[in-house]
């Protein structure tokens, strides 16, 4: 069972998570905080932000990505399935039945509140 | 075929989640601290495997399998909820939204 | 490694295949119906959940598992689930007030929080570490989006910001911890970590601190609880009813398999779940002191309860867990009661968070500052009322719990004290005569009378004949 | 038929409650007459009832006897594991329908009496809600099959009895005295209290099945501890030494009040107590000595006071106390069928010389003090012969009621062998036979009328049928233990069936009656001697036993023992506590718990910044923090397994 190597591992993600907290609870506690306006502004690779942020991408595009992802990634579940399709026999066959019919409603319901429509 | 330590598998996963972690604690933009938590839970991803690989058990591998899964739609959830609070707004700071406290 | 045939017991997962039925005719109505009225869904909803009754009835006293063993049915699932599906039905009515904010997509709204429930009642009866992490985080992601149905309210959107963001960051933790776990036993199974458990290796050790430390977050044990108060004040009323009391039911129906099947006795890898409890009761009590918006009171003083709920695990007895479920019981019915006051005032809205719209409640609606008084005095635990019987069970748990026991005992004792000053600021409100102008209550749906009515009866019955139910909660197990 | 009265014994209990809540809810709404005519009828049911229950009981044989109602509410301390478990059960055997008939009898003839005594009072239906207020707890006493319902029965019945004494809140006299009547019993309450921890420690139950099911293995040191914690209940309840000082006082309340509650009914429930607990006491010698020697004292003592006294009223408060010795005495030596056999006799006359004695300060506008009295035989004759009837009753005069219960119970002293409480009450005996009779000469006869309010004639129906009814019971309600065939203690024989000595009173000892009996008359002829004949004598012997006849008239100063013992040092330890404490300690003190409150809850609050990532910081350095906890206990629990 557990390699006694592995305790190091352990501690050391222990000592790390304690650094990483420290790393930003001491600066707070040091440094003096004198605000200025150009201080305030958020800093993104060093070149101030000229537009909102969210603002190059139309909020379709975000939606219809999102949806893309849970649909995509639900499908991969069918993997194991095909994998170990004989074994599981009628059985599998049937939850993955249920599987597509739940997904399938969900599908209809996005699809009839205008989810995948470009506007 | 030389087989690599259990030991390395876990100290990746480890820096992979501390790395997660800090970047959480120091990024503003939600989308870039929505990132680092699924680095945090592919960290937890590869422990399984890892684990899973030692011990020749799938059910780590199922573990896994379905945590990918949820992070799909917890990403989905949480990008709506971050495309709905920030539509209206100028920048994405996630300090910038607090009318609550105390 | 041969595929073995998969037992399937529709019995055990009876409840949940009725409420899964249900959120998908739900889904369905709404599909081919045009515009339907959300009174219809949420009915639907409603029925589905005194379905899940009948279907959760006949399992009462049972002790057995389906799935091959993943998913049991046993006293640590049964009183839970029970509390889960009539918070799911209290939600379902308080959502139905006319003002009562579902971000006009009703269908969803009801869909979401059936599967939420869907969620709890896995972690009630999961049995293996991935039965717990899929029901954490499909109540998880369905309340993050509820948290946000109150949009375009901007306390709305940030609690649900602030939910989804922290809690995913604690599910990371959660995700963690089992793969440690995992890696301590080599299997995904509770009962395997038992043996781990006796003889606490680090990696357990550290795998079940990082798995406490995402529960701990779900409980809103402090420091894990900064999220509460803020994701608690934003959510519609209906969805802070249902967070305060299903969440908690979920999560301790874990916390308690892991405790009694995982540890079976009182372990000094349990000692920082005492400490985040004392700490809970100490934060949760004091930071109610001086909250002017009830809902963000309530939040705070649903940290200490969940504080005050530990204490019935301490010394991991043999009635921790009846005392555990009697409490949470007596919970729901007060903490629910009590939020349907304040959706009902409002029609559903927000216009009662705020103390100062109880002045003179008295002299307005009398019946309803009655009950509202009656649900303060129980959270409070004012003799002859539920929540005191329960308290005295904690106490009893506590005080023959150990060194640790007692000290949580002593901490829960501190807490009622500082909270029976909270309660009664509200209950000082409702009863000073009237001066001046008072707004006019226009909200008396006779939707919010019944989740109002079942928990005065409730709160009154488990206040005065206890044994009744102690000995219902008690042979449940 | 049968089945129905046994079926219908919750009723008894029941509708006293019911008819209470009515007139209390609905009260304001109705006629005044409907509250009076709820108050009769839910008690006339009840009696009714019981009635009919005891015809069902009574004929069957011992062992059928106890009934115990079906016990729908098993009730216990909600505790996990249930262990201490008090079921709701009523219990029916004769003891408790003795009790049970008295209660709703008496208690219906005193509440027609009420219909029109309080008439004119403008609390006329609080009143009767307290009344059958008072029946009901009073019921729930007796029916109880536990200590701990008898206790809320108990404590009931000292509510009901503080809430009618202070009736006239107007009168702070009548308050104080509510007042101390409540202090005393609470006392008392604290006893009973205590003998119920002594039974759940020995035996781990409060039922009367249990603990006298036990008394075996209780040990006679816990045992007598029982006995004596149950008599100090009983004391404080029926107002003997030392916790008497009380019931003259209570004399405040209504004389109907007086009449049921602290002559009939509540004041015997020491007596009850005693004689339900008497497996405790005939297995704790001492305690029932004890009992004995207080009883056999009050009785003396009262009566000694009772023959200064001047108040109608404290008289009969007296005489009650006295006749309540009897019975303490009775049940104390083992002669629990005599006692009880008092108690119902007692119950009738006495009632009978309240109402009787009730019609005549109707009749004076509510004058009280016998000097002002005198001559009232012409002119309210019914109250006279009334009066009498219960005087010579009380003083056991043949054939009337008091005779054969007080012989008896003297019969029974001097049987068991108590020699010197023999004496006492057979001197007590005489005594009573004297003070009564000073009352019905001062008031009734010696002279003409000395007090200046103008004297009604007697008339209402409903006042003077319930008198006349008692007053044939105190003549014929001795009759049922007559030479030789003793029903009463046959009734009673499934409850006594284990006590040590016979309790038939059939066995007539007939000099010693004739003995006492003469005493009596020498008794009444000493009174019309000094009250009648020539009052010079009283007035005489007033002069020369000056220091005695202050010291009776003052009770024996315990009113002011006990003040200087207790209430002072109280009031002066409060006055104290007061002037120091209260303004620095205990004012400040509130002041800082919330200064300090407010502190730790801005610091709660001040945590909560509202800023997202700090959440996020706070959550990791917390989860850093557990995990550093759980480094050092996995150290120290894997310190031997670490390499």
């Amino acid at each position: 069972m557990p390699d006694p190597a592995w305790t190091y591992v352990l501690i050391f993600f222990v000592v790390a998570l304690v650094v990483a907290s420290l790393i930003a609870i001491v600066p707070g506690i040091f440094t003096k905080k004198r605000p200025t306006p150009e201080k305030l502004e958020p800093y993104e690779c060093g070149v101030p932000p000229t537009s909102a942020m969210l603002g190059r991408f139309p909020v379709r595009f975000y939606l219809v990505a999102m949806l893309f992802v849970v649909f995509d990634v639900e499908a991969a579940s069918f993997y194991p399935w095909a994998v170990r399709l004989r074994d599981l026999g009628g059985f599998g066959l049937l939850e993955m039945v249920a599987f597509i019919v739940v997904l399938g409603i969900g599908y209809a319901y996005v699809w009839k509140k205008g989810g995948f429509s470009w506007r | 075929m030389p087989q690599v330590p259990l030991n390395l598998y876990l100290e990746l996963s480890a820096v992979l989640f501390i790395i997660g972690v800090i970047g959480f604690l120091l990024r503003r933009n939600p989308i870039t601290m929505l990132m680092a938590i699924e680095l945090m839970w592919n960290a937890g991803n590869l422990a399984f495997i890892a684990f899973a690989r030692n011990f020749i058990d799938m059910s780590g591998q199922v573990f896994a399998f379905l945590v990918i899964t949820v992070a799909a739609a917890e990403a989905a959830i949480a990008l709506a909820i971050v495309v709905m609070v920030f539509r209206r707004r100028e920048n994405a700071d996630v300090d910038d939204i607090s009318v609550m406290r105390g | 490694m041969t595929i073995q045939g998969v037992n399937f017991d529709f019995g055990i997962l009876g409840p949940i295949s009725v409420l899964v039925i249900t959120g998908l005719v739900v889904l369905l109505v709404d599909l081919v119906g045009r515009a339907v009225p959300r009174v219809v869904l949420y009915g639907i909803g409603v029925a589905g959940c005194a379905g899940a009754f009948i279907a959760l009835a006949p399992l009462y006293g049972r002790s057995a598992t389906t799935v091959n063993g993943a998913f049991a049915t046993d006293r640590f699932s049964w009183g839970f689930s029970a509390v889960l599906i009539f918070t799911l039905a209290v939600t379902l009515l308080l959502s139905s007030l006319r003002n009562a904010d579902d971000g006009n997509s009703p269908a969803s709204y009801a869909a979401l929080l059936i599967f939420c429930t869907i969620g709890g009642l896995i972690m009630a009866g999961a049995t293996t570490l991935i039965g717990i992490f899929l029901g954490i985080e499909e109540l998880s992601l369905a309340l993050y989006v509820l948290a946000g149905t109150g949009y375009p309210r901007p306390a709305s959107e940030e609690a649900a910001l602030k939910y989804v963001l922290l809690g995913s960051l604690a599910s990371g933790f959660l995700i963690y911890g089992s793969a440690l776990l995992y890696g301590s036993a080599g299997s995904v199974s509770l009962s395997a970590l038992s043996a781990a458990a006796s003889s606490l290796p680090l990696l357990f050790v550290i795998g079940f601190g990082l798995l406490l430390v995402g529960l701990a977050f779900k409980l809103a044990l402090s420091p894990f609880h900064l999220w509460t108060p803020d994701v608690y004040e934003g959510s519609p009323i209906a969805i802070t009813a249902y967070m305060t009391v299903a969440v908690k039911a979920a999560t301790f129906a874990v916390l308690a398999r892991f405790v009694y099947t995982v540890f079976g006795h009182d372990s000094v890898a349990l000692v920082p779940l005492w400490l985040l409890a004392i700490f809970s009761m100490l934060v949760g009590s004091f930071g109610a002191l001086r909250q002017r918006n009830l809902k963000r009171l309530l939040a705070y003083s649903s940290i200490a309860q969940a504080g005050f709920m530990v204490v019935a695990l301490s010394g991991v007895g043999e009635y921790g867990l009846s005392s555990l479920l009697f409490y949470l019981v007596a919970y729901a019915l007060m903490n629910l009661g009590a939020f349907a006051v304040i959706a009902m005032l409002g029609d559903g809205d927000e216009a009662y968070a705020d103390i100062d719209a109880y002045r003179a409640l008295f002299y307005r609606r009398p019946w309803v500052a009655v009950a509202l008084t009656l649900f303060l005095f129980s959270l409070a635990g004012i003799p002859g009322t539920a929540g005191f019987y329960g308290k005295v069970l904690l106490l009893e748990q506590g005080f023959a719990g150990g060194p640790w026991g007692i000290a949580l005992a002593l901490a829960l004792i501190a807490g009622s004290i500082v909270s029976i000053y909270v309660y009664f600021q509200v209950v000082w409100a409702m009863f000073v005569p009237q001066e001046g102008e008072q707004p006019v209550t226009a909200g008396n749906s006779w939707l919010t009378w019944v989740p109002v009515a079942v928990g005065v009866a409730g709160v009154v019955a488990l206040g005065v004949i206890p044994q009744v139910f102690v000995s219902i909660v008690s042979s449940s197990m | 038929m049968a089945d129905f009265f046994l079926g219908a014994v919750p009723l008894i209990l029941l509708f006293p409650l019911v008819g209470a809540a009515t007139i209390a809810l609905f009260g304001p709404y109705v006629q005044r007459s409907a509250s009076a005519f709820i108050g009769c009828l839910s008690i006339g049911l009840s009696f009714l009832l019981t009635v009919g229950t005891s015809f069902v009981i009574f004929p069957l044989s011992p062992a059928q006897q106890t009934l115990y109602t079906h016990s729908k509410f098993v009730g216990y301390w909600a505790h996990l594991p249930p262990d201490l478990i008090i079921g709701f059960r009523l219990l029916i055997d004769p003891l408790s329908l003795l009790w049970m008939l008295i209660i709703t009898g008496v208690g219906l003839l005193i509440h027609v009496y009420s219909v029109s005594y309080m008439a004119s009072d403008k609390n006329y239906r609080t009143f009767f809600a307290y009344m059958n207020l008072f029946v009901f707890t009073m019921l729930l006493l007796v029916m109880a099959d536990n200590f701990l319902w008898l206790l809320v029965g108990w404590g009931g019945v000292g509510l009901a009895s503080y809430l009618l004494i202070g009736f006239y809140y107007d009168r702070p006299v009548a308050v104080l005295a509510a007042r101390k009547a409540l202090i005393m019993n609470v006392i008392g309450d604290v006893g009973i209290m205590l003998a119920m921890f002594l039974m759940y420690a020995h035996v781990g139950s409060v039922s009367y099945q249990n603990v006298f099911g036990h008394v075996a293995t209780i040990g006679t040191s816990a045992l007598t501890w029982i006995g004596v914690w149950l008599l100090l209940g009983a004391v404080a309840k029926s107002a003997q030494l030392p916790l008497q000082t009380w019931l003259p006082d209570a004399m405040e309340g209504p004389t109907p009040v007086s009449a049921l509650i602290h002559a009939a009914t509540m004041v015997t429930a020491g007596v009850y107590l005693i004689a339900r607990a008497h497996p405790i006491y005939d297995n704790a010698p001492a305690a029932a000595e004890l009992v004995a020697v207080v009883g056999g004292v009050t009785a003396l003592f009262a009566a000694t006071i009772g023959c200064v006294q001047y108040d109608i009223k404290r008289v009969l408060a007296y005489s009650t106390m006295s006749q309540i010795g009897y019975m303490m005495l009775a049940v104390g030596a083992g002669a629990f069928a005599a006692g009880a056999f008092h108690f119902m006799t007692h119950a009738f006359f006495k009632a009978l010389l309240f109402m009787s004695a009730g019609i005549v300060i109707h009749a004076l506008g509510g004058e009280q003090d016998i000097r002002k009295m005198g001559g009232l035989a012409t002119r309210l004759p019914f109250a006279y012969w009334t009066f009498l009837v219960g005087a010579v009753a009380i003083a056991g005069i043949f054939p009337f009621a008091g005779f054969f219960s007080k012989d008896a119970i003297i019969d029974a002293v001097l049987k068991l062998h108590h020699p010197y409480l023999f004496v006492f009450t057979v001197v007590a005996a005489g005594l009573t036979a004297f003070y009564m009779f000073r009352l019905v000469f001062l008031t009734f006869l010696t002279g003409a009328y000395r007090g200046d309010h103008e004297v009604h004639a007697e008339t209402e129906r409903t006042m003077t049928v319930p008198v006349a009814i008692l007053a044939v019971l105190s003549l014929i309600g001795g009759w049922i233990v007559l030479p030789h065939h003793d029903e009463l203690s046959f009734l009673l024989r499934s409850t006594f069936a284990d006590a040590p000595f016979p309790q038939s009173m059939a066995d007539f000892n007939g000099w010693l009656s004739f003995g006492v009996l003469l005493i009596a008359l020498a008794g009444i002829a000493f009174a019309w001697v000094a009250y009648q004949w020539r009052p010079q004598i009283a007035a005489a012997l007033h002069r020369s036993l000056g220091g005695v006849h202050a010291l009776l008239t003052n009770a024996y100063y315990f009113d002011t023992i006990y003040h200087w013992l207790f209430e002072w040092p109280v009031l002066a330890l409060a006055q104290w506590l007061r002037d120091a404490f209260e303004v620095d300690a205990v004012d400040a003190l509130p002041a800082l718990a919330l200064r300090a409150g407010a502190y730790f809850g801005s610091l709660s609050n001040r945590w909560e910044t509202g800023y997202l990532r700090r959440y996020g910081l706070t959550f990791v350095v917390g989860a850093a923090l557990l995990l550093f906890i759980y480094l050092f206990v996995a150290h120290g629990a894997t310190a031997g397994a670490a390499p």
